[in-house]
């Protein structure tokens, strides 16, 4: 189970029974991910050619596992050191770089994986998780594990005393962890079979990458379910800076501002003889590049036929 | 990737699938035209067009189940449909909407003179006892453009004449879900325009866990706290906690169906209490963090040592006989009727209404559930033990930065903190202010978008009208600012 | 002529040969349109049920041309006031209301349409101009001229020596100007015929609301069209309002400050005995309500054969 | 709705459809992996892979024209593609998607030793002079697991192979939309991140039109100034100004295949210039507006008279001869080599390169066609007679407040302008002051969103990569702030 999990091909140094150990490396400008390794069971042993169940334990995240994590371009670090942190800690290495100590999310789950293979984002899961209304108690089934990235957040909703049952078609891929898009099955050949796992009034939601598998999938849940809905969610961030515009030197025309798109360079420039002064303040603007696409996310709604 | 959910009640009838007397229902009528919320009793009713249905017929049916009035000797009456197998109905259609895509409406000329039966006609049908359905099929019979139309323009028609004649009651679950879409779509301002799909954002980024602590800032009626409660199901503990003296509202907590369990894993405290709670004493939560950590059980159904608040009743702090009326809220039976007499003046909280004539009702009696007490010194001494382990803010009106100052210090390291917004400028401006100051890493602002759309036999796109905007995220999680090598115990 | 591109249909109070005239009337927060008259074409009087040429002759709009406009619920206007006003004048009703005189632009244009049934809207507009590299000169056909938003657009754009070809199948509609979405005609018919009649290396647009024209159209479109690409144009407006945020009154618990959904309230209310003032700065956020989806917009361009 | 657009180059030679010697054009080298600005001459180059090729054979070709790499006895060169017709393909390949639907990936192992064929055995090929077809045939052949993929991986290998061993070169004509494009997706920190979409949506609300005279204040590497000056097509005039003594670049112009008359409508003059001259006579544009209405000529070829730019160039305010060289900038032949030796110290404006290898031209030698000339205190004065038509302005660095006030005032009334920021909020403090001050009317900000889709059978969706901002824009129409009525003439 261990492998399906572990994203870093690295060979272990400590072995930890059971326990989530994540470790993230926060950079100058962001998160920079080194290592993260996530068992997501305690006692039992379960392999992905079955269903298994996935509990995440956030109440024993207490002490600070980690293995792996030797060295980065700041130095190295002691893994003897950090056990027996609390949980925010800034640990240094040898030469003075630090890293933060943070205990385990699903959130911060995703957000190693999404350095790697396609996955479900964060917008998507939150809103799956919603939409089916999944509270503590759920017994939920999930068809295509991919990287987990579902899974862990399916779990802690269920959590303390429900269950999550998931598995993948596809046996190197749930090994390896991976999941990629135009090699998804049909989702549509699943639903009658769901359908009659289902209880009443349980909702189904279908991730499909492609409009035609939307298409074809509300086709065939059209015969048992009803609510049916199709949605998009993306998200959208934004970056923060603090900066100044220029209020430029107008009239005069003595000296030279011609402002080519020189970024670094504008904020420092001195505009000598106005009677504008432009002041530094915090300025946000979306970031440029974003995920165009994730996927569709169909929801349904079984009949009530009794 | 495909998931399906189905609920097995364990958790002690928090969430049963079929419907009891006094429970808090959302009445969808026609497919979202109109959102009701109703605790369902023997005298409670709805108005449905000009006609008042009682609501009894509701009783011990599964959420889920479609209602359609019909009028019978004693008046209308909601009666349950049996939903029909689609399998009769595809062989029938087939796949009529691609045989007639060379159709279209080029030669229809919209006169309003297209149906010949006259509004009398209806009428004296309806008094001959015709159901929705035959005056539905009348219209039809005597419309001398239906069959011109294309199969889509004739739905259409069909479906303009259906919500008229033969109106469809849907028997929903009050979910958070189900709560804010039908908040958001009828009254956004009650909770501070802030969409489903953002909230689920706020609480996925807030980590919001099993037998947590969280504690929230909620200036949006209360649908925060519903919503972060129904994710802990009644193990750890909610506190909400508000400026001044005066709690913020959190009336949209009454339209949950939470058991007694969870309504005791609702407090309130006023940040003063909290603030001079933790200034008492100036060490902080980590230090305590590893010495609880034994004393944690996984178990669900037991007690959850660092918040004071028992999921198995016995411990509780205060006694129930204890409870601070005017601070606890209560959800109470009414019906549908009482909007109109709280608008009269019958005194009693804010009342929450879905529509000009639909709302949810007023407190009025009480068999009492109370969530929402204060938080006894006992209980805030046990949120200090550990720190709270994350805090959700949506606070419209309030400066984030402001909010975030006197909060931050309240929470546990690395914990993770929500803030949502409708403006970005104080979003960064607060962005900022953690950075600087070093008090959080992992920030960001985020923004979801959400869009719907209509899939149909060639007619698939996006909906045409979006709400475009569902407010602003800033997400982060709390750091010890210096190096901790010297505090490991 | 008129008729087609005339939306009110209250009679006219003068005639005016073949000038373009606007009237917007700007209420207090934003655009109301009261009337606009649109003639296209200075001397001939073509009709709809062949393709007809289009000039936009901006050069000839320095003298206001406005009929039909008569009163709104600020008073009564005197059309003989305005005659010879220069554009950007304000002028007074005799109740003291306003309005503002303003010269036609293809934007006010689709602005005004905007009110009314379904149209291409700005955003999608500019888009098809640019992407079809319309410039002066080019001779560019047009079909499903719809309400003409488009095509007061595309006569800017080929002005002062192209050609316009406009055409519309629904006689009806042509004269009433409305175009509702889901009756609109295969595009993909159409497409062998465009192949013919464009020039080498000349650019197709299509647009569509729904994906399966999309789909459809662009199988036709692969036989004699390359670099088909699909596109999706949305526009999302801001509000910008001047206000403040409560800063809060955190510690004391001395004044009421429970702060329920009262927006109006919440900047005029006092914070007493705190050392945060909430200063009153401008703030912008989106609009709640948006287009979601006008349509999609494929582009082809004509595959170079000899 | 559907449109096709044709030219049909009635305007002097302007946009012609086949390439000439010394003409701008805009090559895509494998379907937008790499986009190189050349100008057409007998010895220029590109480098595509290890390979140089002249570009003498592009001269010419159509626009449009389809080239690969081929090997012959003297070396790389670059052959023109004849356009397969679909109709072929189509029956050969079918449906084949739909048909191996059942087909997935789940047995496929990447193991990278899927292909036998070593890379010493494909330069064995080439040095016998296999073609590029020849060797994906081969590599093809040599893949074990080639028959088992999807036929969507098939493609996507074939085509990944294509790019390396038979790279496609499109020539495409240099337009404000595909120069924007371009720059866009490789440097788009040079254009100010000024996306395509966003740029024609400023020339729409700018309402850009011909025989207008418009004022731009381009900090956007001239693109902006490009872009208006196509639309005019030669009428009116584009006045590009600046802030202070040195303009700012307008290197871009030099991509387009601007001919004399659009060239000699590009005019530079500093705002001091256009603000003195405004400030030396107080009365308003609009007095003049009517006298010289009639004036006006709809003719596209005739004398323009309220911008002193005549496009028939006999009435030129300043002779040829009399053109300052230091502000004019000018298109010159040089070949797509020339950015290595720039690299190396050749004098010139900034060089333009599109790629860490590619280059647009430095200014070497002139056969000079002339744009950007400083305006001359007459065509100043005509301008102010009338008053611009319409301003546009982006300027990333700049508060556009400051930018606004400066430059409404040389604007008509009833003029429409446009304003371009990365930034929010100062847009919103701009739109704000503005309102205050009832210097216009129709104010708005937008922020367009452009998507692009994928529409393949079976695998249609939005591209998984997207550009998520554009850019705001803040619109308005500048009115009379006080009534008029005494101002009739």
């Amino acid at each position: 189970m261990k492998p399906h999990l572990q994203i870093e091909e690295e060979e272990e140094e400590e072995a930890i029974r059971g326990r989530l150990g994540s470790v993230k490396y926060i950079g100058d400008d962001g998160w920079v991910v080194n290592f993260v390794n996530f068992t997501t069971d305690f006692n039992s042993k379960p392999t992905f050619d079955k269903p298994c169940s996935i509990y995440v334990l956030q109440q024993y995240l207490t002490v600070i596992l980690c293995i792996n994590f030797r060295a980065n371009r700041f130095g190295v670090f002691k893994h003897s050191d950090w056990i027996g942190k609390p949980f925010g800690s800034k640990v240094l290495s040898n030469k003075g770089g630090f890293v933060y100590l943070l205990a385990p999310t699903p959130e911060l789950w995703t957000l190693v994986l999404s350095h790697r293979t396609q996955i479900l984002y964060i917008a998507d899961i939150s809103f799956v998780v919603m939409y089916l209304e999944i509270v503590p108690g759920c017994v939920v089934l999930e068809s295509g594990t991919g990287s987990g990235s579902l899974t862990t957040s399916l779990a802690r909703a269920v959590a303390p005393c429900g269950h999550v049952y998931t598995f993948d078609f596809h046996e190197q891929r749930a090994a390896a962890a991976k999941f990629s898009i135009p090699d998804l099955p049909q989702p549509w050949l699943t639903m009658p079979s769901a359908a009659k796992m289902l209880k009443q009034d349980a909702v189904l939601c279908s991730f499909s990458p492609c409009i035609e598998q939307v298409q074809r999938s509300c086709e065939t849940l059209k015969k048992d379910f009803t609510d049916i809905r199709t949605f998009e969610v993306l998200l959208r961030t934004y970056e923060v800076k603090e900066g100044s515009l220029d209020c430029g030197n107008i009239n005069k025309g003595d000296s030279p501002q011609s402002l080519p798109c020189k970024r670094k360079q504008s904020s420092s420039r001195s505009s000598n003889g106005t009677n504008k002064s432009s002041a530094t303040t915090v300025m946000a603007k979306p970031c440029s590049e974003a995920k165009g696409h994730t996927g569709y996310l169909t929801f349904a709604r079984l009949k009530c036929l009794y | 990737m495909s998931s399906v959910s189905a609920q097995d009640g364990s958790i002690e009838n928090q969430n049963p699938r079929i419907t009891w007397k006094d429970c808090s229902v959302l009445l969808d009528i026609n497919d979202g035209d109109r959102l009701v919320f109703a605790r369902l009793s023997d005298g409670s009713t709805v108005k449905i067009g000009n006609k008042k249905c009682s609501l009894r017929p509701l009783i011990g049916c599964p959420f889920g189940s479609l209602f359609q009035v019909e009028t019978g000797p004693k008046g209308a009456y909601l009666s349950r449909v049996v939903a029909i197998s689609e399998d009769d109905k595809h062989e029938e259609k087939g796949d009529a909407p691609l045989k007639d895509e060379a159709k279209d409406n080029r030669n229809i000329v919209d006169s309003n003179c297209a149906q010949n039966l006259s509004g009398e006609d209806i009428d004296e049908m309806k008094r001959q006892g015709a159901t929705g359905e035959q005056i539905i099929e009348a219209l039809i019979a005597n419309s001398s453009t239906f069959e011109k139309k294309t199969s889509f323009s004739q739905e259409k028609y069909k479906l303009r004449k259906q919500k008229k004649y033969a109106p469809k009651v849907l028997l929903r679950r009050p979910f958070a879900r189900s709560i804010c879409e039908a908040y958001f779509k009828k009254h956004p301002d009650r909770i501070g325009f802030l969409r489903v799909d953002v909230l689920s954002l706020l609480l996925s980024l807030a980590n919001v866990s099993t037998s947590s602590d969280i504690v929230v800032l909620d200036m949006v009626g209360g649908i925060l706290t519903g919503a972060v409660a129904e994710r802990l199901g009644g193990t750890g503990s909610v506190c909400n906690t508000y400026f001044g003296a005066t709690p913020c509202s959190m009336d949209i907590v009454r339209m949950f169906n939470f058991n007694d369990k969870i309504c005791r894993s609702i407090l309130r405290s006023p940040l003063s209490d909290i603030c001079s709670a933790w200034s008492n004493n100036s060490e902080q939560p980590k230090n305590q963090k590893n010495a609880l950590d034994s004393e944690c059980k996984l178990d669900g159904g037991k007690v959850s040592p660092h918040t004071g608040v028992d999921t198995t009743h016995d411990s509780l702090h205060v006694p129930e006989v204890e409870m601070i009326q005017e601070e606890a809220c209560s959800i109470s039976i009414v019906n549908e009727e009482s909007l109109e007499s709280s608008a009269d003046g019958v005194p009693g909280p804010v009342p929450i209404s879905m529509d000009e004539s639909d709302a949810f009702p007023t407190i009025k009696a009480c068999k009492s559930i109370k969530f929402g007490k204060k938080a006894t010194p006992e209980t805030i001494n046990l949120w200090k033990a550990n720190g709270f382990s994350s805090l959700v803010i949506a606070a419209p009106e309030l400066d984030p930065w402001s909010a975030v100052q006197e909060l931050l210090p309240v929470l546990s390291y690395s914990a993770p903190f929500a803030i949502y917004h409708q403006y970005l400028q104080p979003l960064a401006s607060c962005m900022h202010n953690l950075q600087v100051a070093k008090m959080a890493v992992g920030l960001q602002i985020t923004e979801p978008w959400l869009r719907e759309y209509q899939v149909l036999p060639s007619r698939t796109h996006p909906h045409m009208q979006m709400s475009s905007f569902g407010g602003y995220i800033l997400s982060g999680i709390k750091v010890c600012s210096g190096e901790s090598q010297n505090n490991t115990n």
